[in-house]
């Protein structure tokens, strides 16, 4: 209750704010005049957004792939660390501008840039959480299963991955909550739609209140996917849930 | 360039992948008109319109056989083939310079001179710094006294804030057209009115392997495209429809503006040349230019550019070479 | 048997030992801590000790003296720096339970035959009876740390034995339990071992405890351990605490700690 | 050593695939053409270096502080946390394009916008897993120090902000890692120098080898941020150290 | 002295009794666990006790009758469901050392003064005479990974004692320490108790040892603990296990258990 007064505390000041001067509707569009744009072009913002979901939603799905399978292996391959974790935190700073033209001459110009380029943002946060926390697994319980006879594939199993999955699904929320952006900058190119093309082409044309509209559908879609995480941890990890219960 | 093929025998459909030079605008009016009214198709193109990443990428990818043929700007494919690229410009689909110096009518600057002490926003691309310099110079402005800041692509939002005085980037044609149906009465100065040599802002680019070797789709996509942009200019509110259906993000208001005021520059200013014609001996002024500015190392090519495929074109590039 | 020399690779047991499942032969063995900061920690020094297989020994000495590192030893969790430590596959019950938090009661309970491949059913089954032989019935569903401290000690002793190993390290294993429910596990392991005979090294701060359930009892040294004393106990079994052969090996013991 | 050997081989595999075909060099430049522009452009490269490098460590220091400062508040307040994580999470979803004119507006072109634009992109992954690590504080840790004592703020400082530590420090170094893409994103707008700026030139006159060498730079400069945090972690959090003490 | 009744916040204890520092006063109290599955435990239900300043009482019971739960109760950890708890301000020592991993042995055990305000040099120098008092020399800078069972218990011990709060609940403080020690400690503590008298809730599973320290010990029913029986000691200090009022209250216990 008090949280939503808060909220709407906050878009008053920004309704004030954009109508006692402020930078103007070209720049920044009040909150009225975005809900306007939401209800006028709700067909339009519907279509888009489908797009873009569907980036976002098998983008993900990769990014968490990646993301675990490379911790794991370099969790477990000391070399291979050494090896490619540096190239790993390496790919984080290569901008799409030069990227993008690789991944259109290998992938072509339907989904498949846009997935890696998703890909390539989301990853990196749930490697790092996951990576660390597997390598924080207390050596305590490695040492507790080896003797009830397990295998190493089991010591994983059954010890580190649950011990690392709270913080890996630190990582994967990060990922989802970026992967929408991912999705902004993969539809900068070889698109014709998307709430990323949305945007930009409203941006360009100076229809500032339907772009911000885009990225209130964006964040919004953002925001979802967080929280169904958030919700997933409980059912899938009942045992990390704080007793206190209070939403993370 | 091979001249085994021509356009009455249509044969099977081919495909042809085409990157625009940015999003999807009035520019490209007239090959969406081409591609709704199945001109494209007659000619047996099926034709694949595909947007960048930023306005470098259609040459590259052009240049790397992942584009049949792309929309860039005249200045780009000189700086693409100085640094070797295989690069042809094979038609020009506007016919002169759009980049201008553009301010907001509040800011009174009319004329080169009134920039003396101003900042001014560019995009951030060297060949407009050097515009922005021969201009000064031009008008007898001191460099220095003008300060300039790179705002990417935020030439109009700049403005707007008044974070900048001017602008050296935007397009007469679209920015323009948006300011004065934002009121704010912007001034205007098309580069080539104040010292830069004028040239094709939008041309058509294959690779030297197309144009050997394919020349017939070069060709076809160039006849349909004259009919589509014909079709803009019969009928300009019709003509941008198909550009709309494509895009629906897009503001018909402004579109359509946008086209009315872009259509002279479609065609040729020279009635006498076919739809698409480049001026050779303007390019090579503008290459002068570029040299003598430091933006490229050497004379141009006279293979920069073919006007073979132009629709009423003579077979071969024997009208009027560069040399 | 597996044998693991100095320097030798930390690897798990492996099973197949001459003179029957379960022999445990240490000689010579030494190892040294190597914390973060300061000099080596010589836990163990010079130390022998055989068992054979199906007996008890019991382990008594002073706070820190090295027995849960001589235990880790002969679990091959650790490498000796000197010597040889060749054991027969063995489950240890470590001090501090470590029951996996993710897991209920029941499934930490029955985690040893989990992980030989048993289904998820028939491995509770099987621990069920125990569990409530053990005074844990109602609390299956529980997670470990919905449980009081002994109840977690009973868990995890559940878990040993459900391992199926043939030996096995226990590490205080009644530490955390009163009277009364300690006496009634002593007798329940000393039954099971009659019946099913397994080799055990029992670590215990309770001499009676020692003298009761051990068929010897050896005495270390402070640290680093090495054996000072060796009490063989020759009771018949059942023993209870007031027996007159358990109090004199508990006062032998307790003489030899002084 | 291997590793070596692999980060070799990798590089050949490379150089072998742009001499036998390949993107050509627009895309997809061949290391040894991207060593050439190493070398020929250093003075270039060096002093867009230590402009970008400038932003980034000014903009990580804001990220770093706004992220935990963040954390402590959402994790001391649920009302806050209610009100505003979503605000959090939702503002991951504001593309640059319409977010760049608005920081102009406010902090004009100077340092100011760039801080911003690394700050809203850096913050998130380090308030997210500091948050996230608070909230995981074993509870008898906290009952135990409150009987000892302990205020809240000291309840805070010698048990949930150690037991954190390491989680935020996962965070800190995704954000590191990010930063210097943050700060290429930043220097597209309002900027005549910087690696993100010389990146644009160098793409935009088809310079893909000088390019390459600032992303090359780039990446170098976030692999060393990463790796120096993991150092400071090493010096900072002994006890969080592993044992076996192979490199993060 | 701080009131809590049911319902009331889970407030830290506060200093101010009537009757001196130190009073314990539990009246008619209840409690229930609510677990994440299943529906509540009832740990401790109908339960009063009273300590009087500098008293020290010894509670037993079975195990996971809920000991553990009752000092929380009069730490202030928890709030009664039923009932008043009012207490001075206690310090627990939990089963489970609950040591800090980021913190070394000896500013482990120097955390209540720090947290008192006492500058970091003042708080060791306080806490190293103990250190070596206890066995613990040459252990200050280790941390708590790298000790052994008994001696993290010593460590949690000391930093128990060095809180310097009126009351002291003592869940267990000795159970992972071999005889020697054990009987070490207890002699220390009945001395420093006689010294500097202070309120003692002692949980102990060794009910010698209630007997040995104790003015009382109250005997705990099985799930949810009520007091069934009190035992008083009425015997000169020191004793020893060997004492005769000390077997008679020894036998009275345990059949007080049964
Ligand atoms: N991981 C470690 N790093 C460094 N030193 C250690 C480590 N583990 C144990 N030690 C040291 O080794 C010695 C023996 O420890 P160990 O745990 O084997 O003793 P213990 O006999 O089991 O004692 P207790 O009865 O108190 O459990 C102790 O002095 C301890 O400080
Ligand atoms: N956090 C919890 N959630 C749910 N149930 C709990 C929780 N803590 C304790 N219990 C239950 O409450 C009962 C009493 O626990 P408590 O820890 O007080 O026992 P105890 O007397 O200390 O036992 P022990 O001697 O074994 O330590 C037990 O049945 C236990 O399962
Ligand atoms: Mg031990
Ligand atoms: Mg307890």
């Amino acid at each position: 209750m008090l949280a939503a007064l808060l909220v709407l505390a906050f878009l008053g000041v920004w309704q004030a704010y954009t109508s006692i001067g402020g930078p103007g509707e070209l720049i920044l569009p009040s909150p009225l005049q975005i809900g306007e744009a939401l209800i006028d072009d709700r067909d339009l913002l519907w279509d888009d957004f489908l797009v873009t979901a569907t980036e976002v939603g098998l983008g993900v799905l990769c990014a968490l792939v990646v993301g675990f399978v490379a911790a794991v292996a370099l969790h477990r391959s000391p070399l291979l660390r050494r090896a490619t974790y540096p190239l790993l935190v390496g790919s984080q700073a290569v901008p799409i501008v030069v990227l993008a033209p690789l991944l259109v001459f290998w992938l072509g110009f339907g989904l498949g840039p846009k997935l890696a380029i998703i890909t390539i943002i989301c990853f990196f946060p749930v490697a790092v959480t996951t990576l660390d926390a597997l390598d924080r697994t207390d050596p305590d319980r490695r040492k507790l299963l080896r003797t009830l006879g397990a295998s190493p594939r089991q010591v994983f199993w059954w010890a580190e991955a649950p011990a690392a999955a709270p913080a890996a699904l630190s990582g994967a929320r990060i990922a989802v909550a970026i992967a929408v952006i991912g999705a902004v900058l993969a539809e900068d190119s070889g698109s014709n739609s998307g709430l990323g093309h949305l945007l930009k082409q409203s941006n360009g044309q100076l229809e500032t209140a339907r772009a911000w509209a885009a990225v209130v559908v964006l964040a919004a879609f953002a925001v979802t996917l967080f929280y169904a995480l958030v919700l997933a941890e409980r059912r899938l990890l009942p045992w990390a849930a704080r007793p206190g219960g209070s939403p993370r | 360039g091979s001249k085994e093929d021509d356009i009455a025998g249509t044969p099977q459909t081919q495909k042809l992948t085409l990157m625009l030079d940015y999003f999807p605008n009035a520019d490209h009016a007239g090959i969406y008109a081409a591609q709704a009214s199945g001109a494209f198709a007659k000619v047996g193109l099926d034709v694949d319109i595909q947007t960048p990443s930023d306005p470098s990428a259609p040459l590259k990818l052009v240049e790397a056989g992942r584009a049949d043929l792309a929309i860039s700007y005249e200045p780009e494919l000189l700086l693409a083939r100085d640094k070797g690229a295989k690069l042809v410009a094979v038609g020009a689909i506007v016919n002169k310079p759009l980049t201008s110096l553009m301010a907001l009518g509040k800011e009174k600057i009319t004329r080169v001179e009134d920039l003396r002490g101003k900042t001014v926003g560019t995009a951030g691309i060297p060949y407009q710094a050097a515009y922005l310099k021969t201009i000064l110079e031009e008008a007898g402005v001191p460099p220095e006294d003008v300060k300039t800041v790179d705002v990417g692509f935020n030439l109009v939002p700049a403005m707007i804030s008044g974070k900048v005085d001017a602008t050296l980037g935007a397009f007469w044609n679209y920015e323009g057209t948006q300011l004065q149906r934002e009121k704010k009465d912007p001034d205007i100065i098309r580069m080539e009115t104040v010292g830069v040599p004028t040239y094709d802002e939008l041309v058509v680019v294959a690779s030297e392997e197309t144009t050997k070797d394919r020349g017939a789709l070069v060709r076809r996509f160039f006849q349909a495209l004259r009919q589509g942009t014909e079709q803009v200019r019969a009928d300009p509110a019709a003509g941008v429809t198909p550009l709309l259906k494509a895009n629906p993000d897009l503001d018909r208001g402004l579109q359509e503006a946008v086209v009315r005021k872009t259509l002279p520059v479609f065609f040729p200013a020279d009635d006498e040349d076919p739809f698409g014609y480049m001026d050779p001996s303007q390019w090579r002024a503008y290459g002068r230019w570029m040299l003598d500015r430091g933006l490229i190392t050497k004379e141009i090519d006279p293979t920069s550019l073919t006007n073979e495929f132009l629709p009423g074109a003579p077979i071969g590039n024997e009208r009027e070479g560069l040399d | 048997m597996t044998t693991r020399s100095d320097a030798g690779a930390q690897t798990p047991t492996a099973t197949g030992a001459p003179g029957g499942p379960g022999a445990v032969r240490l000689d010579g063995v030494a190892f040294a801590h190597r914390p973060r900061r300061g000099g080596p920690v010589p836990a163990v020094d010079g130390l022998s000790l055989h068992a054979a297989p199906g007996e008890v020994v019991a382990l008594v000495g002073p706070s820190g003296c090295g027995k849960t590192t001589l235990l880790e030893l002969v679990c091959g969790l650790v490498a000796p720096d000197a010597g040889t430590v060749a054991a027969d596959p063995a489950v240890l019950m470590p001090q501090r339970d470590q029951l996996l938090p993710w897991l209920t009661a029941l499934d930490n309970a029955a985690l040893g035959p989990r992980l030989a491949g048993v289904g998820r059913d028939a491995a509770r089954t099987a621990a069920r009876p125990l569990f409530e032989r053990f005074g844990l019935a109602g609390f299956e569903q529980a997670r470990p740390d919905e449980l009081s401290g002994g109840m977690r000690q009973r868990v995890a002793f559940l878990r040993t034995l459900l391992a199926g190993r043939p030996v096995l390290c226990l590490d205080e294993p009644f530490a955390a339990l009163d009277a009364l429910t300690r006496e009634e596990l002593r007798a329940w392991l000393a039954g099971a071992l009659a019946t099913e005979p397994r080799t055990v090294l029992l670590v215990t701060h309770d001499v009676e405890e020692a003298a009761v359930l051990a068929d010897r009892v050896l005495v270390l040294s402070p640290r680093p351990a090495r054996v000072i004393a060796e009490v063989a106990v020759d009771a018949p079994r059942p023993r209870t605490g007031t027996d007159p052969a358990v109090l004199e090996v508990r006062s032998a013991v307790l003489e030899a700690l002084r």
